[in-house]
């Protein structure tokens, strides 16, 4: 639990956030909602909540991922905002 | 057994929910046979375990055999038993009245639906039952996946409604654990009754946390019960769900909410710390404002369905209002109400949904000689009419007096004018009907009244509709009448909770 | 209408950091929720009453053994949803603006080298996912986990290869069988309980069935439970997949 | 307390506080349909942060799971049959503790709850079984090491429980709300709020006139 360590990632999730829902293209905002996920479970690691950090890999980052790539590849690719 | 009965009623639509996934691939009409006698199986176990709670007192019923605060228990008084009993009768009227439009709608799927039915009645009467705050996230989180999946199974426009529901549901649910979290965060427990405790021996309440905590958790169930400022979901959801997913939530969702509410206020932070909070002043304005909301725009529908969903945006108005008086006759009158009103919003939604089944009924203007067409669904029709009016007989009449006669011994008079002027609204709605149904449209707008009586002319409602719908109309006058018993129950429990003895 | 919006986000906000000045320190042990007497029994107590290292699986499992049935049987609710919302019954829509995909995505452009690969490391990854489930008690792991990344496998083989022949061998119904089977198992043996006379859920009372103490007992219906958590998690999650790549179009009419 | 202190000493929550805003803030106002299950994503994160931050503790304090040295302290080097002569002795003793509860022995697999055999098992009250419990943890294989444990070295194991389930309750809301996008986009050709809503407008005046297409479809079968 190194402070300075945490702050990074904690900057890194909030800009990683923010991109996500201002790009346009929805499947890099996916893959950008992807980075954040896996920021997160990498923070919650270093936080020592081990457990979490796994779930949060794999149901967070690695099937939400999934499940929204199939649907953008269902619907449009595009977004207007 | 019957130190079981608890969990039974529980399990019993659990376990049915499965043998439907597993029957239904195969033979579709076993869904039905099984859901109902899973419920009437249910509703006996709720009913014994109401007569236990009322002989013997609040019921505790550890989980996995661990003690209070380490493991998950149930802690069942008058209301939640009450609340219970109110959950099946609710469902097992909806299962029995469901079976023609399913067939008729969505017959394919009914494999699917009736699992989803019964998860959901399992969802809820979990929410009335445990005494953790974080396992009833849990199973708000259930009762409303399966309430998303039961309004998008609906007409075309259903789905974009339920996507606004998921969308703001899901937000009042993250909401409600955020405040969960801050309670858990100062308390260091997640058990209601250790909360109370904790919150009270460290005098807690006026901590900037714990005020915080209160305003998010009531924001999120506000949001989930669609209160006036939050209620953007409710209308398109019930006007374009399933008939029957319609006449299972309209009564169930937003009422347990009313009881979650009620719950936390009265066991967690109990009645003497919220009396003289802020709370009690601007709350009821919130309240007057959605009953005054709720009125008028239910006055100007014309669409049967849409009109009954602002009908009870304004009863929960009635009920948030009436809970936060803070007193303990009028914390009494809006559970009293919880219960008097969900009857009331079934039997609408049974009734309407009688109605568009035979003749096709959406709007008000089609209820022409609705009377002479289908006589018996009408009787139960203006029972209910009259109950949401408030005409003595009935249970409307019974929770509308208490709740006046609260807001007269709390002196918040706008409150009492908001009722009556509710109560006004809701006489123009029904007499309008009434109006259309038995006369039928005026002559002056040339339509000549064909008195034919062929046989197509008066078709009543299928027989297992009809059931459902007598059923509850009678039981909205046994309300009425035979109030005392609730009432003293109710209010035996209140007290006695924010009495200030803590159950341990 | 967008400042609208903003003003309700930074209410909150400001609510939030209203509160946050009455926060004990971040990472204090002296904090409530850490000094409290409900997680001083967990951390103290966890070994002696179930025998599991890891505190979080124990907890998980069998100090809130409710908690995480009513969880399984949401991932089981997201999935037969998710097949009402999206399942057969929809395809016959008549006036839709976009038709319903006709048919299933069924070849994808051959690829050598994702093949080969995937060939190569589905069996790994599976055998990963039965260790994390099976060690759930001593490392980081247990049914979730080891479900999903079972489910992430047979998606892996999916992506890669034939969909309508991956979806012909395990077809939706017996995702659905494969969901009750974890379900059953999970609140069966809750229920079995019943019949020992223990409340609901609580191991200790089948010592009678295995013939060993009641922590071991507790031990092992902790597994058995991570077992049916596992089995509904990844046959749901495959479900969900499968239903959100086609479109609700995976399952062969004949057998809806 | 000065800034630098405020700021620094409650980081985790003041991002919390920023994710939350911008969760909420997309939620409400953008305008595709999959930014806002985004929006939602990022809003339960948010909390899932906030949770976990509450549950650390100083540093240098452990993950929650006991260290292997911890739970097996006599197992430095010896043959641990004598491990196994005590679990055996505690078991007879155990066993006769255990003799008074009368025990069934079908073993059914209660698939249907409705058909189970009327047994009344005379559970005494859990209290007693409370008693029971601690009962049990005298009689283990092991020395019991509750005492030997110093609760500030493990962090608080609840809040990764809440968490785990948060994360999957979060991931079935999210699969669900993808299927519903995928119906919308199917109805009215688009996932962009405005448009949808204009579909919805000049797809019929108001309520009444709207012949749902799906009872139609299904009264012509």
């Amino acid at each position: 639990m190194i402070w300075s360590y945490d702050a990074i990632l904690l900057i890194l999730i909030v800009i990683t956030a923010i991109v996500s829902l201002s790009i346009k293209d929805l499947i890099s905002a996916t893959i950008t909602l992807g980075v954040f996920s896996f920021l997160l479970c990498l923070l919650w690691a270093e936080m020592g909540a081990v457990d979490v950090a796994f779930t949060e890999a794999a149901v967070g980052a690695g099937v939400s991922t999934v499940f929204l790539v199939a649907t953008i590849y269902n619907t449009t690719r595009k977004s207007s905002d | 057994m019957l130190q079981h009965a608890p969990v039974i009623h529980l399990l019993a639509p659990f376990y049915a929910a499965i043998i439907i996934c597993i029957a239904g691939m195969w033979r579709k009409e076993t869904a039905y046979p099984i859901a109902v006698t899973a419920l009437s199986l249910s509703l006996l176990s709720a009913v014994a375990t109401l007569i236990k709670v009322g002989i013997a007192g609040p019921v505790i019923y550890a989980m996995g055999g661990w003690s209070a605060p380490f493991g998950i228990h149930f802690h069942i008084d008058a209301l939640s038993a009450l609340m219970a009993v109110l959950i099946q009768v609710v469902a097992l009227l909806t299962a029995i009245h469901s079976r023609h439009p399913i067939h008729s709608s969505i017959g394919e799927k009914s494999y699917l639906y009736y699992p989803l039915f019964l998860l959901f009645v399992t969802g809820v009467t979990g929410i009335c039952q445990t005494a953790d705050a974080f396992n009833l996230y849990v199973l708000i989180e259930v009762s409303a996946l399966t309430s998303y999946a039961l309004i998008a199974m609906g007409e075309k426009r259903s789905v974009h409604a339920s996507f606004n529901y998921l969308l703001v549901g899901s937000l009042g649910a993250t909401l409600y654990l955020l405040g969960v979290g801050y309670l858990y965060l100062k308390t260091g427990t997640l058990n209601m009754q250790d909360l109370n405790f904790i919150m009270t021996t460290r005098e807690l309440f006026s901590t900037p946390t714990i005020q915080v905590a209160l305003i998010l958790l009531m924001v999120g169930l506000w949001i989930k019960m669609a209160q006036f400022p939050f209620h953007g979901w409710l209308p398109n959801a019930y006007t374009w769900a399933p008939s029957p997913s319609a006449a299972l939530m309209g009564p169930l969702m937003t009422k347990v909410m009313v009881y979650v509410m009620i719950r936390f206020m009265i066991s967690v932070y109990g009645l003497d710390a919220i009396v003289d909070s802020m709370w009690t002043t601007w709350v009821p304005y919130l309240a007057i404002a959605g009953i005054v909301y709720g009125s008028l725009m239910a006055l100007s529908q014309h669409y049967l369905r849409r009109m009954v969903t602002y009908i009870i945006v304004a009863e929960i108005g009635y009920m948030v209002g009436a809970a936060w008086l803070a007193t303990e006759l009028s914390i009494t009158a809006a559970f009293y109400h919880v219960i008097s009103d969900a009857l009331m919003t079934l039997a609408l939604f049974l009734c309407i949904a009688a109605m568009r089944v035979r003749h096709d009924i959406r709007s008000i203007h089609d209820m022409e000689n609705i009377f002479k067409k289908m006589p018996i669904t009408m009787v139960a029709f203006s029972i209910v009419a009259l109950s949401l009016v408030g005409i003595p007989p009935t249970s409307g009449f019974i929770s509308k007096w208490y709740l006046i006669s609260a807001g007269i011994d709390a002196g918040h008079w706008p409150y009492i004018i908001a009722l009556l002027l509710a109560s006004f609204a809701n006489a123009v709605i029904f007499f309008r009907i009434f109006e259309i149904g038995v006369f039928g449209k005026k002559p002056a707008e040339g339509h000549h009244h064909e008195e034919s009586h062929d046989k197509k002319y008066l078709s009543e409602a299928p027989f297992s509709m009809l059931i459902p719908c007598l059923v509850i109309s009678a039981s909205i006058i046994l309300l009425g009448i035979f109030n005392q018993p609730f009432i003293e129950m109710i209010s035996t429990t209140i007290s006695s909770i924010s009495g200030g003895e803590v159950l341990q | 209408m967008k400042v609208f919006q903003t003003i309700i986000a930074v209410v909150l906000g400001a609510l939030l950091i209203y509160a946050e000045a009455d926060f004990p320190a971040w990472a204090s042990s002296k904090s409530p929720a850490n000094a409290g007497e409900l997680s001083q029994y967990y951390i103290k107590n966890i070994y002696d009453e179930t025998l599991v290292p890891n505190m979080v699986t124990a907890v998980l499992a069998d100090y809130r053994g409710y908690d995480t049935l009513f969880e399984t049987v949401v991932v089981f609710t997201a999935g037969l949803a998710i097949f009402a919302i999206l399942g057969t019954g929809v395809m016959r829509e008549k006036k839709t603006a976009v038709p319903a995909p006709k048919r299933i995505y069924s070849e994808p452009p051959f690829d050598l080298i994702v093949r080969i690969s995937t060939r190569m490391l589905v069996p790994v990854i599976q055998l990963f996912a039965l260790y994390v489930l099976a060690h759930g008690h001593h490392s980081p792991g247990g049914g979730f986990q080891g479900g999903v990344i079972l489910a992430a496998s047979f998606i892996m083989l999916e992506l890669s290869s034939d969909l309508r022949a991956e979806a012909a061998k395990l077809t939706h119904r017996m995702s659905i069988w494969l969901g009750i089977i974890g379900i059953v198992i999970y609140a069966g043996w809750g229920t079995l309980s019943l019949f020992f006379g223990g409340h609901f859920l609580d191991y200790d009372m089948l010592q009678a069935l295995f013939p060993l103490d009641p922590l071991m007992a507790r031990s092992h219906s902790m597994l058995i439970v991570e077992v049916g958590v596992a089995f509904t998690v990844s046959s749901i999650m495959l479900l969900i997949f499968r239903q959100l790549v086609s479109g609700g179009y995976s399952i062969p009419d004949k057998q809806a | 307390m000065d800034l630098q202190t405020l700021l620094v000493s409650k980081l985790n929550y003041w991002i919390f506080v920023i994710l939350m805003i911008v969760g909420i803030w997309a939620i409400m106002s953008k305008n595709n349909l999959i930014k806002k299950i985004m929006g939602l994503a990022i809003f339960q994160a948010a909390v899932i942060l906030f949770y976990v931050s509450l549950a650390s503790k100083e540093h240098g304090t452990d993950i929650p799971i006991y260290p292997h040295d911890l739970i097996h302290p006599e197992h430095h080097g010896e043959v641990d049959h004598h491990v196994e002569e005590d679990s055996a002795k505690a078991h007879g003793a155990y066993e006769k503790h255990e003799t008074a509860h009368h025990e069934e022995e079908h073993v059914k697999h209660s698939d249907d709850h409705d058909a189970h055999a009327e047994k009344d098992a005379h559970h005494d009250t859990h209290g007693d079984h409370q008693e029971a419990a601690h009962g049990v943890a005298h009689h283990d294989a092991h020395a019991p090491i509750a005492d030997s444990i110093n609760a500030d070295d493990f962090n608080n194991p609840l809040p990764h429980v809440l968490m785990l389930t948060a994360i999957v309750v979060g991931v079935a809301t999210l699969g669900v709300g993808l299927s519903l996008i995928q119906r919308v986009y199917r109805i009215y050709g688009s996932i962009e709020e405005n448009e949808i809503l204009e579909a919805i407008q000049n797809a019929s005046d108001d309520g009444l006139t709207l012949q749902p297409e799906e009872e139609a479809a299904a009264q012509q079968e």
